[in-house]
């Protein structure tokens, strides 16, 4: 039998609507989530107005939503407060991990004597230095931004330090024979390979910083949405908490979708792996 | 049929405040009583009232504000002793400070924990004061070092026998304003359960055969505060307690669990003067949207069918 | 066949026909850009031509792949930098799932055939250039595939020892009756190791020419003198550029404004 | 140009000098600690002598034991749970697409919810002790292990994949061929960052909804002001953090030198 | 010159010696894997030799380095996949921190030489294996270097481009004056592109012989009908292995035990 082969020219692209194809398209990429996240929030309306769970602990989402309503004003204030220290956590905490991972990987004798150390101030748990914290911090901001700021560092610093040092040996050994200095070394080759794992550390921060920055106002504080949740939940207002619980969540999301879009714009050399097999 | 078995969210971590139900376990009280009594650390974890509420702890000891903040949000409880006749809650100023009155209040630097800032302003207003009317402080739940440090003038809300011996062995002698003094006493550490429970008479009569062995344990401790201390350092329930802090609080509380009422009724009676007086600072304060109606909430039946001591 | 990125579309392959008979051997030569490597991989499944048909003995490329009926050996040998040089070779068997011992064996025996016993437990990266591109060979004679698709697979080989690889391949595909589309540069190994040469025009790539090579299939390294070898050669040259003192590539059409 | 070269020659072996920079650091932050707190200038209500830390760690360290074996093992738990269902997940992720639509956004969602308040829903759900943590400190490591290794599952060549494609591999060959082997730097950063989180999360839960456990020591000697006590506990717990951190990397390392591609970076 | 890891040791290179006056042509030639492209690599101070010495007009290959005295072609085009062509090709003069206008205009020059005019804007893995080998060789001859390392920079190319390129080439080491050191495969091309063509025996390698191309510096293609130049091919095929009609590669010394 004969191995043939013909590849005529290639007909016209077929004329499409652009509008049309990306609303499919967004509909199918968040369709089964939305369908996911629509039964939860079925299920979990049942169950509550079921009374199978004690509104003490777990209000409906109908209850929630309302409590949103009438109290949005407050709760995006809040928000505020807690999206200040947390988007400046997780600019302040990038930006150092970053500039340490930097140096660590140029310096030799920083890298041993100052990443031992980088590790050590991140093994403490910090929710239990808290309260010294806000005694050397004041109740401010930024105590908040501290706490948001060191708990993003360290996933930038480990993901940097990895990226940075990810270039193909041959990659370097280019540079190398260019007689590149450091400075172009870091410029033309290490920070595009750095990239993927820079924009990882990113999405990881995108959510946590939040949390962190929760977790301090937690702690202590009389804004944020850390301090809605401790005082609506010694209060019981669980609705309230849970418009606070989920507020966070949706901020974390917005800031999550943001580092997806930049990182699609930052790496348009990527390209895609054949289909599975 | 075996023992029944029963879980108690206590008031507080395992110490000599919560001495009654720990002797009773250890001592064989409850075991006499047929029942095998699960005792569930607080103040750090889920709070009792969330316990009692999701069905986790059977009976749950806890500040009645609690009770009656859980109640304003649809739960059903029901009250059937109190721990202490007078609430033991207070502000504490550092005594260099001069403040002795909530009238000196106005212009001072305050450290408040955030889930008794309703207390806090409450307690403003009762003395006829602004809450703006001081700069406010937050504070983590167990942070002392702030006033230690001089940053605040006084701290709320502070237990008579924990934080003001604390920061005195700091070095900083401190004065105390207790909230019952100022219109805002409490029966602190009530014992409830759902109401649901609480109506089938099987239960309640679990709930006497538990009272009747706590009383017990109590009885020994009014013999003997200190030793009764003594003992719960020995048993070592918890890590970090200390023996004079101890023999300090088992004093102390010893007068706070004791009243005219209970001379006359019993130990651990309830007074719905007190409760009703509770209810109406919830409200006062914004807790809760309408006064509770705590009488409701309140029964005797539990303490009458026990048999309390008359200390 | 049409590469787009964004809105720009290359066109790297317009109205191509070449049929291999079954066990035939083909070149396929043309300027650097033209289309070879493309073909090459539409037939081995890894890209989609926009229009037109790919077989293989029958199979869509797709089939042809699943019922792992070809040997594909890429411009850019690739091996795995994390596996040593015998593990690279085995590869191949591994994935079909070939015995344990059996794989050993065929795997040591390709790269005797190579010429790289002594390297089979370097890293990729510690084999010189010519080393990695025979071992990608060796992973593919393992495979001993009913067709054999080669991008340029001596490349990087000194003259020598591809011409040794060169009549080790011709043995193979006598042994094996395997069919073969190779890619080239050298138009004297498009003739060596072919019974047809396409040529391929610069972009859109077409075939433009194509050349039966009558020696049959015994071939031996005398035929480089046989008159008609140079004849070939000319012919082939003449169809890959009118002119053959032609000084610069032709290939000028800007794609990428 | 011209070039003579001779067989042989030595190598330079690199001096065991790796030692002595962090441990020149750790003596002048121990160093800093103790002249600022024995000098007064850092208060000892804020922050205790290392003297009464160290004597609190020699004479009383029956209580920090106890505890800390307790919330190692929820961390490492959680830490070896969290880091399964991260990798397993990432993978369903890679060869289901409509999986990860599902999926993603679940776990983006679970990330983004303040630990503090689930917590207590967890514990009233799962009853205090060992399994609320657990699955606390499981859900904060598995979701950097997830994101990671989803990126790491898709870092390998594009060259890599054609080969594999063309040799008709099946998905889990190429998962254990290509994808795996070219995430294991990825999988260990994601294991770094896992191992820096679990024990403070663990603390954080037991904090929260817990009777046992270093962060419950914390609090209860907070609440009590014993500062000794609690810095003790701080430090065993940043201790464990980095035996945790140090395991990882030492294991990274020796996988590297196995696969002769590991950089020996941190 | 040896290679470890761990335990294992590939000694690559052995007594080598060579020497090109400036501005003249040297050629390297020998059998895979015998440490052409380890040689070069040791002139562009990629590795150090563990013995011997390599100089580049007086300079240590450190200092030749820091100078900016040489350009490397290494064997597989090395390209930063995150670059366009052209920004590829720019490299090298804007690592030289040269004048922005200076640096299009000299890329521009050098990407229509190498025949790549309209892939400008193209990512790395949208050009084919021949045309990545170009945007390599571009980005060299846009450095203008005093010495021209170059390993295998046609290997990719079809025998026209590689032609044209050729002379290209030698066009530009006239212009420039530079030093070339090319590691190739192919015999003729050493012949066309050399004044000596040293060849080198396999591992460990050694250079075991050296032919003086009589050409001058102004070549045409017509030089590959003088009979000359099929001695020197005689001459150096013989010197590559004994017998020309060898059938299997020669390199048999087992290193990784
Ligand atoms: N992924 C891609 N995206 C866009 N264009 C591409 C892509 N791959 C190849 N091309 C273009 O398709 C054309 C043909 O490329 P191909 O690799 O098939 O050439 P080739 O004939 O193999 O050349 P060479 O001999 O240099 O290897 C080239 O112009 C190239 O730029
Ligand atoms: N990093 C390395 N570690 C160990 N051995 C190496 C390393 N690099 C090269 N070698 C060995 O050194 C020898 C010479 O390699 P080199 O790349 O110089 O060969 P070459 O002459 O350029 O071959 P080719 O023509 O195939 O490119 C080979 O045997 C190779 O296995
Ligand atoms: C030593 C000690 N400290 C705190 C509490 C708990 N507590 C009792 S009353 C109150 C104030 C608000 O209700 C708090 C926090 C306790 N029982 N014992
Ligand atoms: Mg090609
Ligand atoms: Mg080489």
């Amino acid at each position: 039998m004969p191995s043939d082969l013909s590849v005529p020219a290639p007909a016209l692209p077929s004329l499409r609507l652009p509008g049309l194809d990306a609303l499919a398209l967004a509909l199918r990429q968040v369709g089964p989530a939305a369908l996911l996240f629509l039964s939860i929030l079925l299920v979990w309306e049942g169950v509550t107005r079921a009374g199978l769970v004690s509104p003490l602990i777990l209000p409906a989402p109908s209850d929630v939503a309302a409590t949103f309503v009438s109290s949005a004003p407050r709760l995006f204030l809040h928000l505020g407060w807690t999206s200040m220290a947390a988007l400046g956590g997780f600019v302040l905490g990038n930006t150092l991990g970053f500039a340490l991972a930097v140096v660590f990987v140029h310096l030799r004798l920083a890298r041993l004597t100052a990443l031992p150390l980088a590790m050590m101030a991140q093994a403490v748990p910090i929710v239990a230095v808290a309260p010294a914290l806000l005694l050397w911090l004041g109740n401010g901001v930024e105590p908040k931004l501290f706490i948001a700021s060191f708990l993003v560092f360290f996933p930038m610093l480990v993901n940097a330090m990895r990226g940075l040092a990810s270039a193909d040996d041959q990659v370097a050994e280019l540079l190398h024979t260019l007689s590149a200095d450091w400075k172009q070394r870091l410029l033309i080759v290490r920070l595009p390979a750095a990239l993927p794992f820079v924009f990882n550390a990113l999405r990881l921060s995108a959510c946590g910083c939040f949390v962190a920055s929760v977790v301090a106002e937690w702690v202590a504080s009389t804004t944020g949405l850390g301090y809605v949740i401790v005082f609506a939940s010694s209060q019981y207002r669980m609705t309230e908490v849970w418009c606070a619980v989920l507020l966070c969540t949706a901020a974390s999301l917005c800031v999550y979708g943001l580092v997806c879009l930049a990182e699609r714009l930052a790496m348009p050399w990527r390209r895609e792996r054949p289909g599975p097999a | 049929q075996g023992p029944v078995r029963l879980t108690v969210a206590l008031g507080y971590a395992p110490n000599v405040e919560m001495f009654g139900p720990l002797y009773a376990v250890r001592a064989g009280f409850f075991a006499a009583e047929g029942l095998t009594v699960n005792a569930v650390p607080a103040s750090t974890g889920v709070d009792q009232v969330q316990m009692v509420a999701a069905g986790r702890a059977d009976i749950g000891i806890v500040g009645p504000e609690q009770i009656i903040a859980g109640a304003g949000r649809g739960e059903k409880f029901k009250i059937f002793a109190a721990q202490y006749q007078r609430s033991p809650v207070c502000m504490t100023a550092r005594k260099d400070s001069g403040l002795t009155n909530p009238s000196q209040l106005p212009g001072r630097p305050i450290a408040v924990k955030i889930p008794a800032q309703t207390f806090f302003e409450l307690f403003m207003r009762k003395n006829g004061l602004q809450p703006s009317q001081v700069t406010v402080t937050p504070i983590g739940r167990t942070d002392v070092a702030t006033i230690i440090s001089g940053r605040v003038h006084a701290m709320i809300t502070t237990f008579a026998f924990n934080e003001p011996r604390s920061i005195e062995m700091a070095g900083v002698p401190v004065n105390l304003m207790p909230l019952a003094q100022y219109g805002m006493n409490a029966q602190t550490n009530s014992y409830f359960t759902q109401e649901r429970a609480f109506a089938d008479p099987a239960k309640r009569d679990v709930l006497v055969r538990y009272l009747r062995a706590e009383a017990k344990a109590w009885e020994e401790y009014f013999k003997d505060p200190a030793a009764a201390a003594k003992w719960i350092i020995d048993q070592k329930f918890i890590d970090g307690l200390d023996l004079d802090q101890q023999v300090f609080l088992a004093r102390g509380q010893a007068d706070h669990m004791r009243s005219a009422l209970t001379a006359e009724r019993g130990l651990m009676w309830v007074d719905p003067a007190i409760y009703r007086e509770t209810a109406t600072n919830l409200q006062l304060s914004g807790v809760t949207s309408t006064v509770i109606d705590t009488d409701s909430m309140l029964s005797t039946e539990i303490l009458e069918r026990a048999g309390m001591p008359r200390i | 066949m049409t590469y787009r990125r964004g809105r720009e579309v290359t066109q790297a392959l317009s109205a191509c026909s070449l049929t291999i008979p079954e066990g035939g051997w083909a070149s396929l030569i043309g300027a650097s850009g033209c289309g070879k490597s493309t073909l090459l991989r539409i037939l081995a499944d890894i890209v989609q031509p926009s229009g037109g048909s790919a077989t293989l003995g029958g199979m869509t490329p797709a089939e042809a792949r699943a019922t792992r009926s070809f040997a594909l050996v890429s411009q850019q040998s690739v091996l795995l930098p994390w596996r040593r040089m015998l593990e690279n070779v085995e590869l191949g068997l591994e994935v079909a799932r070939a015995d344990r011992a059996e794989r050993r064996r065929r795997a040591e025996e390709a790269i005797e055939l190579v010429g790289l016993r002594g390297f089979e437990r370097a890293y990729p990266h510690e084999l010189s250039g010519g080393m990695r591109q025979r071992a990608a060979i060796a992973r593919a004679l393992t495979l001993r595939p009913r067709f054999l698709l080669m991008d340029e697979p001596f490349g990087a080989l000194d003259e020598l020892t591809r011409a040794s690889l060169n009549f080790e391949l011709l043995r193979i595909l006598e042994e094996t009756s395997a069919t073969l589309l190779l890619v080239t540069h050298s138009i004297a190994e498009a003739i060596i190791l072919s019974d047809v040469v396409a040529v391929m025009s610069p972009r859109p790539g077409r075939i433009v020419h194509k050349l039966e090579i009558g020696f049959g299939h015994h071939r031996t390294d005398a035929m480089r003198d046989d008159p008609a070898f140079a004849a070939h050669e000319a012919e082939l040259r003449h169809a890959l550029h009118g002119d053959p003192g032609v000084t610069r590539p032709a290939i000028r059409e800007p794609a990428f404004a | 140009m011209s070039l003579t070269l001779s067989a042989g020659g030595a190598m330079a072996w690199r001096g065991a000098a790796r030692v002595v920079p962090p441990a020149l650091g750790l003596a002048a932050l121990l160093a800093a600690w103790a002249v600022l707190t024995e000098a007064g200038i850092i208060a000892p209500y804020l922050l205790p002598k290392p003297s009464a830390v160290l004597a609190e760690i020699l004479t009383n360290n029956e209580p920090l034991w106890r505890h800390g074996q307790l919330t190692a093992m929820e961390a490492l738990l959680g830490f070896a749970i969290g880091n399964i269902v991260g990798v397993v997940v990432a993978v369903l992720m890679g060869w289901f697409p409509a999986f990860k639509r599902c999926v993603l956004p679940l776990a983006l969602v679970t990330r983004g919810m303040p630990m503090v308040a689930i917590t207590p829903i967890l514990v009233l759900m799962l009853d205090r002790g060992l399994v609320p943590i657990v699955t606390v400190v499981s859900i904060a490591v598995y979701f950097p292990t997830l994101i990671t290794m989803v990126r790491g599952l898709e870092s390998a060549d594009v060259e890599y994949h054609e080969l594999l494609h063309s040799l008709s591999a099946s998905r889990l060959q190429r998962l254990l061929i290509v994808e795996l082997p070219a995430a294991l730097p990825f999988l260990f950063t994601a294991l770094k960052i896992g191992a820096s989180i679990a024990f403070i999360v663990a603390i954080t839960g037991e904090w929260v909804g817990a009777s046992a456990g270093l962060g419950y020591l914390i609090v209860i000697s907070g609440e009590y002001f014993k500062l000794a006590m609690m810095w003790s506990a701080i430090i065993v717990a940043s201790g464990l953090t980095l035996v945790t951190l140090g395991c990882v990397m030492l294991v990274e390392k020796l996988l590297g030198r196995w696969t002769a591609r590991g950089e020996g970076m941190a």
